[in-house]
């Protein structure tokens, strides 16, 4: 079944068309990954499906609901959550309360004016954050401050933050850019491990390495329209994909 | 809510009060003396205590300034160091330069920043912590009317200082509250022959008023005398306090018909607004057929000096000028110079005779109860304070004497030399009924 | 390393808290604070301050317009004496609704900007309402004279009791001014920090933090920041309505000036220097703002003389001279002097200064001491 | 129709005073990031400058006169400016031209303020949030303030214009119109030359000058430049010098209008923050643009005409402006994204 359906997506920038026509439909339970060379117009896909951007014409549909003129926090709360290329946390906050916000988002709604009883003595809220923690292996730090973690612990926990909303699709936009190759490898077996929920992903991704170790179906973007598609296999034997990309990526 | 509630006495209300505080404050309680005694403050060593509110900070703290020093002088005199001062010229001989009642004048001393709330603040700070009997000070009508309301509600006397409001001792005025300096009503009286004689008849006025109680009342005593003799207002435009550059409002009159200007502002405002209307060259002009004129209600020397060389030549009031030739005021000037090497301006003299006015009713009255105070005061008659033959009115607690009217010298000979005195308003001619300005001043209050 | 304190933590702090208050007559005292004025103002504008920090500190919104609600709340005080009667619980109540509906309103349109442009939006309401109150707002606010209450004025309730009776502010026959009114407000300053330490606590209060610390990943986390931002603003400007309250509960006269940019920029003030997300930290700097307002400034040279009497007169002359330059009318060149040190120094305001002399304490009673409580409060 | 175009004409002048103010400011803001809650001081300070100056130059020579005495009995004393005993024509033309002459002692001053306030205060506040900013700087411009009060007093000191330009102009008569309908003080209309000049030299120099383009560059993106190996923190304690500079000589050119005292930098600090905001956040063009449409704004709502119609509008036309502004653009006029907004 389909859970994420583009269809006909324009958007342009001026004069500059960043997106033509581009049609993209996403299986439910699949990982889906979006490559493209630089300035292809994968991010600027991705913000159209949370509510950063409004495409100028075409239809984004999530289920039954067009993502189309919703709010970024409305996206959310129909299931999409996002994980941003340089890790958007909660930086002044600790981790367990990093986590501990989402899972609050997701039990209580857009807002809720719980202004008496004790955060900490929510228990629901806080086993559940803590089993996150401890899933991505952040446990011994929740009580740190969030800003002073390492990128890849930043990653983690953001992709943390992500997945205790039980996300029907979770978007990574370059999830191991910056990461060493341990780190990289360690993030690909936490998103294999995620996997096993049956959380639909899309990922945005330079490192085809981990593109090909996580992927299913993947899409190829270039100056804003989709030129192939398929499975790892035929993209990587796909001419026009080595042509976009002018030999240029390690294919 | 107590919806009949038995009117309970000052002193059971204080004790029921004191049952809900008494365990935690009883140390504070134990050093107050406003338990003991029959009026609130009572002094029962050896000496009594006046506090003394002057703005410290703000736009009017040179003027504070100079109020603080004409209440220690006045504290030296009563205590009977230096020269005596108006003590010696004062009509009533009560006084002897040992103190009041036996008792040493002390002081306390505190900012008001021109700021209700603050003057308030710091008042309470006399009276409850200082153990003050008396507030007095200041240096504009709104701070004075709430200070002298608190003093009402506290049960001490307030001797309003600089305050020129008819609301001071008009709507607003109260029991345990005295007012030496003049008002509006009284500028406008004083003012307007003189500016009859001068100007003519006949005349296109243009008011710039601040826009408050104050600068409303100035406008409307000025509109009062001047039109029986036909000057017709063009326009009254309310300028916000404060406004620094005055030039939007400044603009509109050159061609408004008017050939005279009315700046009913106070203080910086008045520097401000004078010095830029003559910029404008308001003053060259002529209108029809008449040369243009600028009229300042309120004058003050102190003040006036920021206005530099826009003065000259411009009529207003004032309650008190130094180079006045009486006894009382050549003594004043005298030992205040003497003490501070300048002299004093009218802001200092309404206080130092305030000090003085009080000191003397406490001494007559035998003690410091306000109400008994406040009865030696009421028509009391007195000269030898600088300003001729003096009556504080016992219907509204206000002095009536002579008014100055002055005018801003061509070529003034130090830099305090700044007004000429042209008349001395006779203090008949600025006399009106009490209940011409409503108001009930109610029953003294004395604390217990 | 960070905790937040646990319940029983928060429960000593309150105790302590609710004990010093209340006997601060006591302990204040030897520092000549210890009179009921003053004490009044420790308590009223800590509740100011303490709503303020609830937006300020926990969102990182900087209102420069919070005395607009001082002042509402104070009119509304006084014509809830007026008409209703000298009882302060209906002024109480009705000042805070009145200051949280105004609060909803500018809070409504100042909260589609942030950062300085909110700063200046809510600037630019509060001078407006400074503005007309001082002149053409004049037959409600009394302007520059300030509105008080007349015997002329209905009082529905307790008009049977006039006659000569003062117009003070009475609750069960005891008037709030003196020490019972500074109990009222102690009471009052109890629970509005009780009421703060909860919303510091509870969920809310972590989605407020959560705001200041990162908007976009709030977004996009599902949650929508602009119903909390407005809660917060709402429930600070009530605070401040509170505090109006009270100003005109202890002593009947609100006056347009409560209500000028200077205002609000002394309860800016007053977070900074005390701790700006703390809990206590608003209510020090507070206390500490008034105590310079009020103590310093009444030195003068004669308080000075006797204070430096022991000092050999060739000593006294200049010790008095250069001490004059900072109390009396110089108290203000303190104040400048002593923000300055404060944020030089003790970059978190004085609770940073408790917690740092805390770790040095902690260090040297030989606790094993990596483990450090960050200063939550 | 005269009294819209002399309205027109006191709304450019307010303008060019309130832009020459917001002009610093917005340098500081833009290019350093920091809310300077002193720059009402560093004006006040500008204007001292005019202040001592001319009482360096009519410092009197005190003589005694023992056969006269004073009203309070000591003896008279008279005073002989020296600037007149010692330099004849020239001294009188000097404290005639004082105001306009203190320029020249208020750029040295204003630059060593500027650059002892930066490199002692402000930048060790670079990194530090917008609060403790505010605190310092509010600080500091008390200390100031208070400093000025123990040396001039708290009142008003009148500054004079020099004699030439001391009167109105009859603008009116001058472009054939009725004589006397549109008249203007000459020293206003030498004060919005001044700002314009002021305002056109910092933008010639921001646009024309190397230094100017990488200023111009750490307004846009500061990291960048940084990463880039320029000092960019030398740049920055010029930039904050000059604005220093430019604070103080619009100070300096006031004098004449609003006789200056200690407050006086208070009474503008509010004004300026909302023409800088209006105008957008580390936006030059912005503030100026905003000083003039405030100036001119205020201008027509102080008329009778209007105020009949709108009571009180004259009070709050500035906010009310400002409110609009800030709604309909959400940066103002013209303020880039993510200057402050956090």
């Amino acid at each position: 079944m389909e859970i994420l359906k583009v269809q006909g997506v324009n958007k342009a920038f001026g004069g500059l068309r960043a997106l033509n026509d581009v049609n993209l439909s996403v299986e439910e339970g699949t990982v889906h990954a979006i490559i493209g060379p630089n300035g292809a117009g994968k991010s600027t896909l991705l913000n159209c499906f949370v509510g950063r951007l409004i495409p100028d014409t075409g239809s984004v549909m999530f289920g039954n609901t067009s993502l189309i003129g919703l709010k970024a926090h409305e996206i959310n709360q129909a299931g999409v959550s996002r994980v941003f290329q340089t890790p958007e946390i909660f930086g002044d906050l600790t981790l367990l309360e990093n986590i501990m916000i989402p899972t609050m988002a997701r039990r209580d709604g857009e807002f809720a004016l719980k202004a008496w009883g004790r955060v900490d003595q929510d228990s629901e809220v806080r086993d559940r954050s803590m089993h996150m923690l401890e899933d991505v292996g952040l446990a011994s730090k929740k009580d740190m401050i969030a800003g002073s973690l390492s990128r890849g612990d930043k990653r983690r926990l953001e992709l943390a933050m992500c997945l205790v909303q039980d996300p029907k699709l979770l978007l990574l936009d370059e999830p191991t850019a910056g990461m060493s190759r341990a780190d990289t490898n360690n993030t690909i077996d936490l998103l294999k491990r995620i996997g096993e929920r049956g959380i639909t992903k899309i990922v945005i991704e330079h490192d085809m390495h981990v593109v090909f170790s996580l992927a299913n179906k993947i899409s190829v973007l270039a100056q804003g329209t989709v030129i192939a598609e398929g499975s790892p296999q035929d993209i990587k034997g796909d001419p026009r994909v080595q042509e976009a990309y002018l030999g240029g990526a390690h294919l | 809510m107590t919806l009949t509630r038995k009117p309970l006495s000052r002193r059971s209300i204080l004790r029921s009060g004191a049952a809900g505080g008494l365990v935690l404050a009883t140390p504070t309680i134990f050093t107050s003396r406003a338990w003991s005694a029959g009026y609130l403050n009572e002094p029962m060593g050896d000496t009594v205590t006046l506090g003394f509110n002057v703005p410290q900070t703000g736009a009017y703290a040179d003027e504070g300034a100079d109020e603080l020093r004409a209440y220690q002088l006045a504290v030296k005199h009563l205590n009977g160091e230096g020269d005596g001062g108006m003590l010696n010229t004062f009509s009533s001989k009560a006084l002897g330069g040992n103190g009041v009642n036996g008792k040493k004048v002390a002081f306390v001393t505190g900012d008001t920043q021109t700021k209700s709330d603050a003057a308030r603040a710091s008042a309470k700070r006399m009276i409850e912590k200082d153990g003050a009997v008396m507030i007095t000070g200041g240096s504009s009508s709104g701070v004075a009317i709430a200070v002298q309301s608190l003093c009402q509600e506290a049960g001490v006397i307030f001797m309003a200082g600089l305050t020129h409001s008819n609301d001071t001792t008009g709507k607003d005025r109260r029991a345990n509250g005295f007012r030496h300096f003049f008002n509006t009503e009284m500028s406008g009286a004083a003012l307007a022959p003189v500016l009859k004689n001068a100007y003519g008849e006949g005349r296109k006025v243009y008011h710039l008023t601040a826009d408050y109680t104050w600068g409303w009342s100035q406008e409307g005593s000025i509109q009062k005398y001047t039109e029986p003799f036909g000057w017709e207002t063009v326009a009254a435009v309310r300028t916000p306090v404060g406004a620094g550059d005055y030039s939007q409002y400044i603009t509109p009159i050159l061609n408004s018909g008017a050939d005279t200007l009315v700046l009913n502002h106070y203080g910086k405002d008045m520097v401000n607004s004078l010095s830029q209307a003559v910029q404008f060259g308001l003053r060259d002009k002529e209108v029809n057929g008449k040369p243009f004129v600028i009229v300042v209600p309120l004058f003050s020397r102190l003040m006036a000096q920021g206005a530099g060389d826009a003065i000259k030549g411009i009529f207003g009031s004032t309650n008190w000028h130094w180079s006045l030739q009486d006894a009382g005021s050549q003594a004043f000037v005298k030992s205040f110079g003497q003490e501070y090497g300048f002299p004093p301006s009218q802001a200092a003299h309404t206080c130092y005779v305030q000090a003085l006015l009080y000191a003397d009713a406490a001494q007559r009255a035998g003690t410091f109860m306000p109400s008994a105070v406040g009865a030696a005061l009421e028509g009391f008659e007195f000269d030898g304070l600088g300003n001729g033959p003096t009556l504080y009115r016992a219907a509204d607690h206000q002095c009536f004497k002579d008014v100055l009217v002055v005018k801003g010298k061509e070529n003034p000979s130090s830099q305090f030399d700044l007004l000429e005195v042209v008349e001395i308003t006779p203090r008949a001619q600025v006399e009106y009924p009490a209940d011409m300005l409503g108001g009930e001043l109610g029953s003294y209050n004395n604390g217990v | 390393m960070s905790t937040t304190p646990t319940s029983s933590r928060d429960l000593l702090m309150f105790a302590v808290f609710a004990v010093a208050v209340l006997t601060m007559p006591f302990w204040l005292a030897p520092i000549g604070a210890g009179y009921p004025d003053l004490l009044q103002k420790f308590a009223i504008y800590g509740l100011f301050a303490t709503g303020f920090n609830l937006l300020f500190g926990l969102t990182g919104y900087l209102s420069f317009g919070h005395a607009a609600f001082l002042g509402v709340g104070s009119y509304t005080a006084v014509w809830s004496f007026k008409l209703l009667g000298m009882n302060p619980v209906p002024a109480v109540i009705l000042a805070v609704v009145t200051s949280g509906v105004f609060a909803m309103a500018i809070g409504f349109v100042s909260l589609r900007r942030s950062g300085i442009y909110f700063s200046i939006l809510t600037l630019a309401f509060a001078q407006m309402s400074y503005n007309l109150a001082y002149s053409v707002l004049t037959p409600i606010t009394n302007g520059e004279t300030g509105l008080r209450v007349l015997r002329t004025d209905p009082r529905l309730f307790d008009a049977a009791s006039q006659g000569d009776a003062p117009l003070v502010s009475t609750l069960f026959g005891v008037e709030m001014n003196g020490y019972p009114g500074f109990y009222f407000c102690a009471v009052l300053l109890i629970i509005g920090f009780f009421i703060a330490q909860r919303i510091f606590r509870s969920p809310f209060g972590t989605m407020l933090r959560a705001v200041k610390s990162n908007q976009n990943r709030m977004n996009y986390t599902g949650l929508n920041p602009r119903p909390y931002t407005l809660a917060a603003f709402v429930i600070s400007g009530m605070y401040a309505g509170l505090a109006g309250a009270l100003l005109c509960i202890t002593d009947p006269l609100a006056g347009a000036e409560r209500m000028q940019w200077t205002a609000s920029g002394e309860v800016v003030l007053m977070t900074i220097l005390g701790g700006m997300g703390t809990l206590l930290g608003p209510i020090l700097g507070a206390g500490l703002i008034k105590y310079f307002e009020n103590i310093f400034s009444a030195f003068n040279d004669q308080t000075l003389h006797s204070i430096f009497g022991f000092l050999p007169d060739f000593l006294e002359t200049p010790v008095v001279a250069i001490t004059g330059l900072f109390v009396g009318e110089g108290w203000h060149l303190t104040l400048g002097v002593l923000f300055m040190l404060i944020v030089i120094f003790l970059p978190g305001g004085i609770m940073e200064g408790f917690s740092r002399i805390g770790r040095v304490f902690r260090r040297s009673s030989g606790a094993k001491g990596s483990h450090q409580t960050a200063p939550a409060e | 129709m005269d009294v819209l175009l002399l309205q027109l004409l006191n709304g450019l002048d307010k303008g060019g005073a309130y832009a020459l103010i917001a002009l610093g400011l917005t340098l500081i803001f833009g290019t350093l990031g920091v809310v300077n809650f002193a720059h009402g001081a560093l004006f006040m300070l500008g204007a001292f400058c005019a202040v001592s100056f001319n009482k360096l130059i009519t410092l009197q020579k005190i003589t005694i006169d023992p056969t006269k005495t004073t009203a309070w009995g000591s003896p008279l004393e008279v005073r002989t400016p020296y600037a007149e005993a010692m330099f004849g024509d020239f001294g009188i033309w000097i404290v005639n031209y004082s105001v306009p002459v203190s320029i020249l002692l208020a750029i040295p001053v204003m630059l060593l303020v500027g650059f002892v306030m930066e490199r002692g205060l402000i930048k060790h506040f670079y990194n530090r949030p917008h609060a403790d900013q505010i605190l310092v700087t509010f600080g500091l411009a008390i200390v100031l303030q208070e400093i000025i009060k123990a040396i001039f007093g708290a009142n008003p000191l009148p500054q004079t214009a020099p004699d030439a330009v001391r009167g109105a102009a009859d603008i009116g008569a001058m472009l054939g119109l009725q004589a006397g309908a549109i008249v203007y003080p000459w020293w206003r209309m030498v004060y919005l030359l001044f700002a314009a000049g002021i305002i056109a030299g910092v933008f010639a120099f921001l646009q024309f000058t190397t230094f100017g383009m990488v200023v111009r560059a750490g307004m846009a993106d500061r990291e960048t430049v940084g990463l880039l190996g320029i000092n960019i923190e030398r740049r920055f304690t010029i930039v904050f010098a000059i604005a220093a500079v430019v604070a103080g000589l619009a100070g300096v050119m006031y004098t004449p209008i609003l006789p200056p005292d200690y407050h006086i930098g208070m009474d503008f600090l509010v004004l300026s923050f909302v023409v800088v905001v209006v105008g957008g956040m580390g936006s030059l063009p912005g503030a100026v643009a905003a000083g003039f449409l405030l100036g001119i704004l205020q201008s027509f709502a102080s008329m009778n005409e209007v105020k009949e119609i709108l009571p009180g509008i004259d009070q709050i036309i500035i906010y009310l402006v400002a409110v609009v502004i800030l709604l309909v653009r959400p940066r103002g006029l013209m303020g880039r994204r993510g200057v402050m907004e956090n």
